[in-house]
């Protein structure tokens, strides 16, 4: 199923099962990430999308089923400790600390580093691909508009210079510039031997820049297949990628 | 005149002290969202221990300062971690009501077994020093009051500011989520803040100690002073609380000297009323964009 | 559950008292003293063989110095543990709802600390204040003293700071009426709310006044919170009288420290060094069962201690303690008590007067009335110690 | 499902109020007993009348106290001289209750313009203007002299009775209206304010008239109870009648047994009052009542934590979810269909 | 299709140093489908929170339906047939999925006294959730609900009442391509029953097909105003927004 074989695995999911409180939301997903490989997730609303990335992060324990990174079963840690691990989250609603300055909060991207130089350093490294970093540092991230907001996130995810990153429908709110740069950012990562999980509905640009895309539908995983093929599936289209979209798509 | 500068400046040292009392309080409940009504027995409770050190081991109550402030941060973490921490839910703001009440009840009730409650009052020889400046008095014991408020005001701020773990009791409180994907421990974060919380209150206990007779029923009268003064300086903002304290101190004060003590906790309430309608954050509250 | 106690001697039954006091709460250490006071009394009588034969057995709960709950406890006291007698709890403030309860149910109120003109104001025939005179009045005695100086001693000004409550401005209150109408000045008059912890501001004021004598209108705190402020601003009137506080030989002394105290006034029913017969007895039996030192006990415990005298000194009369019988008989003739004899009007006023006494040497004496005075007193008052 | 639910309910109601009404006649003449459900009872009917404006709207008010003072102050400078046969003061309970509601809509206008904490301290700060005004209007009140209201010339053994079937009828007022106020949407609009008062304006919700309407309700109970309470207890004092324990107290009884909750605060007062008056008179003497008070709150609130009501409905909710594996899948059209009977289901086992 | 429904005249807004909105006029024409886009922090949502009177503007004003209003306010607005969504969907989360819609869909003083869920709000709430697929969450803490999901409720919810002039702001953000389709629809179906939308959006697609005009903004003023085929070759447009 892997797009290539031979690439060495990161993150495995096998028949994992999760919910809040007592129902359950995800019911037995399999899923896997190969190290310097992004994988895009697309499914309806309230498939368990955010839900199978707040399991990899340890937002939420699994009620079964293991979630394996780099060989180690990490199903049982907190999210400490699988962010030592190299796993960064940014989550879909808005989770900058609103009364902190952008400066402060990008520097909460680096919190478990102990070297203050190190964090020194990333900081200008991530101001300079950001803009917004420098140009807004001293204002109260809660004052930021929406787009903004969700590009110092992405800003402060680089911190750690994570080996698997999460992002949950990083495009929202974006404007049509920067949703470019950021799913350039998103290829480039990759390329530089980081893995992306990544969650979209902006799905078009999502399966463009995924190696492979899975389908999730129900709290199953339904489909999946490169993200090419994916794209190219007119059922696949037709179920989630929305026939307006491709009735218009010559006009784009 | 001269009756009027006097009584401002012992508003304005009385105030100090309040502002001490207060800052634990700005810190739990404007910073970590924790209403604390057992601010004021934690105070007592500072004003017990340092009395205990003073009438058992004849030490000065400032000096004991060193010796409560661990004591209580010990408390303060242990408290937040069997009765705070277990209230895992989304309004800890409105639970941790009921839950330090009861704590204050507590505390106050392990006090009047310990101690009697007869009213007790810690006299060091210099109690009721005071120096003749310029034809006004300026009492030692509030004076030192005054400085040691600022010096523990000033800590408090500079470690909520400019530390990583300041940074990480606002970050904790202003999204506990993110917090915790950023590796913060939100649990030990909220207990070292409570603790903190309770460890100003020892030195303010001291003082409170020297300057007033208290038993351990006298929480209830200093909780809602507390209150009113963390709520009028803007929540959390803690050199808001003691702009607010040292208004409160000389509006008090000046009032039960020039017109009458009945009308000077009023003319207090009327202030901070007036100033919450028309600012309804508190005098230094910031307004934040929300939802918007 | 009406007058329980029926008359005989031959019933051996122990005979039931109950008592609510403040044990926590804004007044349990007063509270607590009543109780040291009534529990002391119990244990004396036990050993004489009780009253008429019975066991005397003390019930005493706590009202936390909530008027909801001292209801509930005498209702409970009467009607579910069914005890034969009430004494009074501690404060005015509670003896006029605990008063109508025990009058509702005919049973007599021996009630050592409600003195305040609304308890009076009932007009109940039960009950029976234990103290000299009404709470009100206990000032009169420095009004007396001072008004007995020849016209060229006496102060020409005075201030009055005066604790909202019902017992302490209205002392203050009546020694000001005196004052006025033999041309002494005031210069400065205010009440304070019973909240007010911090008394500079007032001192202040009053300093400013530069009154000739000062009347605090006190309860315990704020008497030492005001005297702390007088030696903080080195103010020091010629008279100072403070309703309560000063007259605790205890607690005085450890608040404002001992060379602070000389020649404060105050008043007063019971003290250690009271002339008092039985006062001696009562002092070894309290300090045998409690320990500490006479000067320790607090005037509340000889006043309770007196309530149960009271009832002793009836029985020893009729041979009866029933309710109806004790209402009776305490309404006519004079009780001696370790706070003076007692005889009361028909609302349960006390028809005596208090004590005034000065710290003088490092101890509380009496002053006047010239007849029970150990010392003569001293003016102007000594400058603070500081 | 709801008519079962409804009748449930009904159910409960008949046999609570049925065995309170029952009680003083059952038990005829043992005072101590409708003493204590005197005060039990005017704690569930305070608590009933806080939580329509702490609970269902969110405005934690702390100055309710100054409302019970209202009315209790009315009544002792009514009746004090005479109480007219004794019930004359019971006949004019809604008279108070009126005038406290009109009293209070400009308090609430001007303080409901802040929210939760700062509310909570506008409103305690009423409270203490409330009991300044009360010492220091002596002609008045009395001052801290107080005011007596005249004794009832009730026989002794049934003398609870009247004041125990008012403060009765006062609690089935308070439950009634909050019973109402949840099933109309009266109940809708609060909770969107309580939810987010901002938005509520945006989607057309009377923001200002429901929480006046909640706010003057609430405060008109609580000052016909406080009327009770001074005829009862005899005497009204500045320090008793307008005191930041009794606000303390309906707040934590609501807290206690669940916030906006029909039968939370009632629980929360029969836990709360009973306790603290037992603990008081077990063990006042040795100190430790407070300790034992303390204790029993905190244990509550941490196997509780979201007040008892909640807290049980929440996990009766979560269990039976779980037994019934109810899909929750708006996107599977097919588990959505079969997701309806399976809630059906839950209805009926209710 | 000639008369404007609402006008913004000259509104501004400062927060400390930075100018959200600067002196910015536009109207929308009743009827029509504006598009209101712009790059990151440009102020559009400043601008909604204005015209909607839930931020205080330094200065200018609106005229909706003919009337001069200075100082709007949500409630009355609201009255007037003037509802919003939110860039950051808000439903009260502690309602019911269902009691959310009924809430949104109005009632006047008489119901407020009847019942909080009637047969007839039921009827209509349940028809609305049946097209956006959420009928079987009716009954559920709307807190609950998915990022997507809230974003459907809330718009949901918008249309329950009956608008003249719907602001929405960026409704697809989260939503998945199918339903926003479904959305497509109902504000098309709306449109032609005669309600004028002004739209945030950030997808162009959805902008060009559905909208006409389109008021460009950048740094808080007005940019370019034009039909999406004009716009979208407009070089101001493509420099400040579109990217080349
Ligand atoms: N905190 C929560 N408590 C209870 N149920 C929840 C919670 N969060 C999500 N759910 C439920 O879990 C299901 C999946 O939610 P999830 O957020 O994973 O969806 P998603 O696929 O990310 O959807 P979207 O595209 O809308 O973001 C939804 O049905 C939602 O109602
Ligand atoms: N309360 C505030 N305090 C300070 N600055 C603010 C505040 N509100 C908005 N701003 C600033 O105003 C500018 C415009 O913000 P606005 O939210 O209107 O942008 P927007 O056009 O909606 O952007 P987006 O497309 O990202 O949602 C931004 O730079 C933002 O930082
Ligand atoms: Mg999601
Ligand atoms: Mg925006």
């Amino acid at each position: 199923m892997a797009a290539n074989t031979d690439a060495e695995i990161l993150l495995t999911l096998t028949d994992v099962t999760a919910g809040y409180g007592a129902g359950l939301i995800l019911k037995g997903v399999d899923l896997s990430v190969n190290r310097g490989e992004s994988v895009c997730l697309i499914g309806p609303n309230g498939a368990g999308k955010s839900t199978v990335l707040k399991t990899i992060s340890g937002l939420l324990r699994p009620k079964s089923g293991t979630v394996v990174f780099a060989g180690t079963d990490i199903s049982a840690m907190t999210s400490r400790q699988r962010l030592g691990r190299g796993i960064v989250h940014v989550p879909q609603d808005r989770s900058l600390f609103p009364g902190m300055t952008v400066w402060e909060n990008v520097m909460m991207g680096g919190f478990i580093l102990s070297d203050p130089n190190l964090v020194r350093r990333r900081m200008e490294e991530v101001a300079d691909a950001f803009p917004i970093v420098a140009k807004r540092r001293s204002s109260a991230a809660g004052s930021l508009s929406g787009g903004e907001q969700k590009q110092v996130e992405l800003a402060r995810s680089l911190m750690l210079d994570p080996a698997l990153i999460l992002l949950d429908e990083p495009s929202i709110g974006l404007d049509p510039k920067s949703r470019t740069s950021v799913f350039a950012s998103i290829a480039g990562l990759a390329k530089t031997g980081r893995s992306v999980l990544l969650v979209e509905q902006n799905a078009r640009s999502g399966l463009a820049v995924a190696h492979r895309a899975a389908v999730l539908e129900a709290g199953v995983v339904a489909l999946t297949g490169s993200g090419e093929s994916l794209l190219n599936d007119p059922e696949v289209a037709r179920l989630y990628l929305g026939a307006g979209a491709s009735a218009h798509a010559p006009r784009s | 005149m001269h009756a009027l500068i006097q009584a401002i400046i012992l508003g304005i040292l009385t105030g100090g002290v309040y502002a001490l009392m207060a800052s634990g309080q700005t810190l739990i409940f404007g910073i970590m969202k924790v209403v604390n009504l057992a601010q004021g027995a934690f105070v007592v409770l500072g004003a017990y221990l340092t009395y205990t050190l003073f009438v058992q081991f004849g030490m000065d109550p400032f000096a004991s300062v060193l010796i409560t402030t661990p004591l209580m941060f010990l408390v303060g973490v242990g408290l937040q971690w069997a009765l705070i921490r277990p209230l895992h839910s989304d309004d800890v703001a409105q639970l941790s009501l009921l839950v330090t009440f009861a704590l204050a009840l507590g505390v106050e009730g392990i006090l009047s077994f310990a101690y009697s409650t007869t009213l007790t009052n810690i006299q060091p020889k210099y109690a009721n020093f005071s120096w003749t400046v310029v034809g006004y008095q300026v009492n030692l014991v509030r004076f030192c009051a005054f400085a040691l408020s600022l010096v523990v005001l000033a800590v408090l701020y500079l470690v909520l500011k400019r530390t990583k773990f300041g940074r990480a009791v606002r970050a904790t409180v202003q999204n506990p989520m993110s917090a915790q994907l950023l590796g913060v421990n939100a649990q030990r974060v909220s207990a070292l803040g409570f603790g903190l919380g309770a460890a100003t209150a020892a030195s303010a206990g001291s003082v409170f100690g020297m300057l007033n007779a208290f038993n351990p029923g006298s929480h209830y009268d200093l909780i809602s002073r507390l209150l009113t003064v963390v709520v009028l300086g803007g929540l959390g903002s803690i050199g808001g609380s003691v702009v607010a304290a040292l208004v409160m101190g000389v509006a008090s004060s000046v009032v039960s000297a020039m017109a009458s003590p009945i009308w000077s906790d009023f003319t207090f309430f009327i202030v901070l009323l007036l100033v919450l309608l028309l600012r309804p954050r508190g005098l230094f509250g910031a307004r934040t964009r929300g939802a918007l | 559950a009406a007058a329980s106690g029926t008359s005989s001697a031959a019933n051996s039954a122990p005979l039931k008292i109950g008592i609510s006091l403040s044990l926590t709460g804004d007044f349990s250490s007063s509270g607590k003293a009543a109780q040291r006071g009534y529990q002391l009394w119990a244990e004396v009588a036990n050993k004489s063989g009780g009253i008429l034969g019975r066991k005397v057995q003390l019930d005493i709960v706590d009202d936390a110095s909530s008027p909801d709950q001292v209801v509930t406890n005498y209702t409970n006291l009467i009607t579910q543990t069914k005890v034969d007698i009430v004494f009074g709890p501690f404060s005015s403030l509670l003896t006029v709802p605990a008063s109508r309860v025990a009058s509702r149910y005919g049973y007599s109120f021996i009630e050592p600390a409600g003195g305040g003109p609304s308890v009076f104001d009932q007009k109940l025939n039960n009950l029976f204040f234990v103290q000299p005179a009404e709470s009100t009045r206990g000032g009169d005695v420095f009004a007396n003293y001072i008004l007995s100086l020849p016209a060229g001693q006496r102060p020409k000004t005075a201030a009055y700071a005066k604790l909202d409550d019902p017992f302490s401005a209205p002392i203050a209150d009546n020694i000001q009426k005196r004052f006025e109408a033999a041309g002494i000045k005031t210069v400065y008059d205010q009440t304070y709310p019973s909240e007010t912890a911090d008394m500079t501001p007032i001192v202040a004021g009053i300093a400013a006044a530069k009154p000739d004598v000062v009347i605090g209108g006190t309860q315990e705190g704020d008497a030492f919170a005001q005297i702390k402020a007088m030696i903080q601003l080195k103010f020091n009137p010629k008279w100072l009288y403070e309703a309560n506080g000063s007259n605790s030989p205890g607690d005085f002394p450890a608040a404002v420290s001992l060379a602070n105290t000389a020649g404060v006034f105050g008043s007063i029913d019971w003290y250690a060094d009271s002339t008092i017969s039985g006062s001696a007895k009562f002092i070894s039996d309290y300090i045998a069962k409690f320990g500490g030192d006479a000067n320790q006990i607090d005037p509340t415990s000889a006043e309770a201690y007196s309530a149960g005298m009271l009832l002793q000194e009836v029985a020893a009369k009729t041979g009866k303690v029933d309710n109806a019988t004790i209402i009776k008989t305490l309404h006519a003739g004079t009780w001696p008590t370790l706070v003076g004899n007692l005889s009361w009007d028909a609302t349960g006023k006390p028809k005596g007067e208090y004590l005034l006494v000065q710290w003088i040497n490092g101890k509380l004496q009496t002053v006047y009335p010239a007849k029970t005075a150990q010392a003569s007193p001293i003016a102007p008052k000594p400058n603070w110690a500081g | 499902m709801k008519a079962l639910l409804a009748r449930v309910g009904v159910v409960r109601a008949v046999a609570f109020f049925g065995v309170l009404v029952i009680v003083p006649l059952v038990t005829g003449q043992i005072g101590w007993l409708t003493n204590a459900l005197i005060f039990t009872i005017m704690y569930a009917a305070l608590a009933s009348s806080w939580n329509l404006v702490g609970g269902y709207a969110g405005y934690p008010s702390l100055g309710h106290a100054a409302f019970f003072g209202l009315g209790a102050y009315s009544m002792a400078i009514v009746f004090n001289g005479s109480v007219y046969g004794g019930y004359l003061p019971f006949v004019m309970l809604p008279l108070v209750a009126i005038g406290a509601a009109l009293i209070s809509l400009p308090i609430g206008w001007v303080a409901m313009r802040t929210r939760a904490d700062v509310f909570a301290i506008v409103t305690i700060t009423v409270l203490f203007i409330a009991q300044t005004l009360a010492f220091n209007f002596n002609t008045v009140t009395g001052g801290a002299q107080g005011k007596s209201v005249a004794p009832a010339p009730f026989d002794v053994s049934t003398y609870n009775w009247p004041f125990y079937y008012a403060m009765l009828t006062l609690l089935a007022i308070a439950m009634g209206i909050s019973l109402y106020f949840r099933r109309s949407k009266i109940g809708l609009s609060l909770a969107t304010v309580r939810a987010d008062e901002e938005k509520a304006h945006g989607v057309g919700v009377r923001v200002t008239a429901v929480k006046l309407i909640a706010f003057a309700v609430s405060c008109g109970i609580v000052a016909m109870v406080g009327g009770v309470w001074a005829y009862y207890v005899g005497f009204v004092y500045p320090q008793f009648a307008v005191d930041p324990l009794i606000t303390i107290g309906m707040v934590l009884m609501t807290f206690l047994g669940g916030r906006g909750t029909l039968w939370g605060p009632v629980l929360g007062a029969f836990i709360l009052v009973p306790a603290q008056e037992f603990f008081a008179f077990t063990f006042g003497a040795s100190q430790l009542y407070l300790f034992a008070y303390a204790a029993v709150f905190l244990v509550i609130m941490l196997f509780l934590p979201r007040g008892i009501l909640p807290s049980i409905s929440d996990r009766l909710r979560k269990k039976r979810a779980a037994a019934n594996g109810i899909l929750r899948d708006a996107s599977d059209a097919a588990s959505a269909v079969s997701a309806q009977p399976a809630a059906h289901q839950t209805g009926v086992t209710r | 299709m000639s008369d404007v429904l609402l006008s913004v005249d000259h509104f501004t807004k400062r927060f400390g140093g930075v100018t959200a909105v600067n002196d910015c006029s536009f109207s929308v024409e009743s009827g029509s489908i504006t598009a209101l886009i712009g790059p990151n922090g440009s102020g559009k949502t400043t601008l909604f929170n204005m015209i909607t009177g839930y931020l205080k503007a330094d200065s200018g004003s609106i005229t909706f339906n003919g009337e001069t209003i200075t100082r709007p306010r949500p409630a009355d607005l609201y009255r007037k047939g003037l509802s919003r969504t939110f860039q950051q969907a808000r439903i009260f989360p502690e309602l019911t999925v269902i009691e959310n819609l009924v809430v949104a869909a109005g009632y006047s003083w008489k119901g407020l006294f009847g019942k909080r869920v009637s047969l007839d709000d039921e009827v209509r709430a349940q028809k609305m959730l049946h097209e956006f697929r959420l009928e079987s969450l009716a009954q559920l803490p709307s807190g609950e609900l998915s990022y997507g999901q809230r974003k459907l409720l809330e718009f949901a919810a918008v249309l329950m009442s009956e608008p003249s002039l719907v602001l929405l702001d960026e409704p697809t953000a989260g939503v998945n391509p199918v339903m926003i389709d479904t959305m497509e629809r109902h504000i098309r179906e709306r449109n032609a029953a005669g309600v004028t939308f002004l739209i945030v959006e950030h997808d162009m697609q959805l902008v060009m097909r559905l909208c006409n005009p389109v008021v460009v903004l950048d740094q808080g003023s007005p940019i370019a105003f034009g039909a999406p085929a004009t716009i979208q070759t407009d070089p101001l447009v493509l420099e400040a927004y579109l990217g080349s």
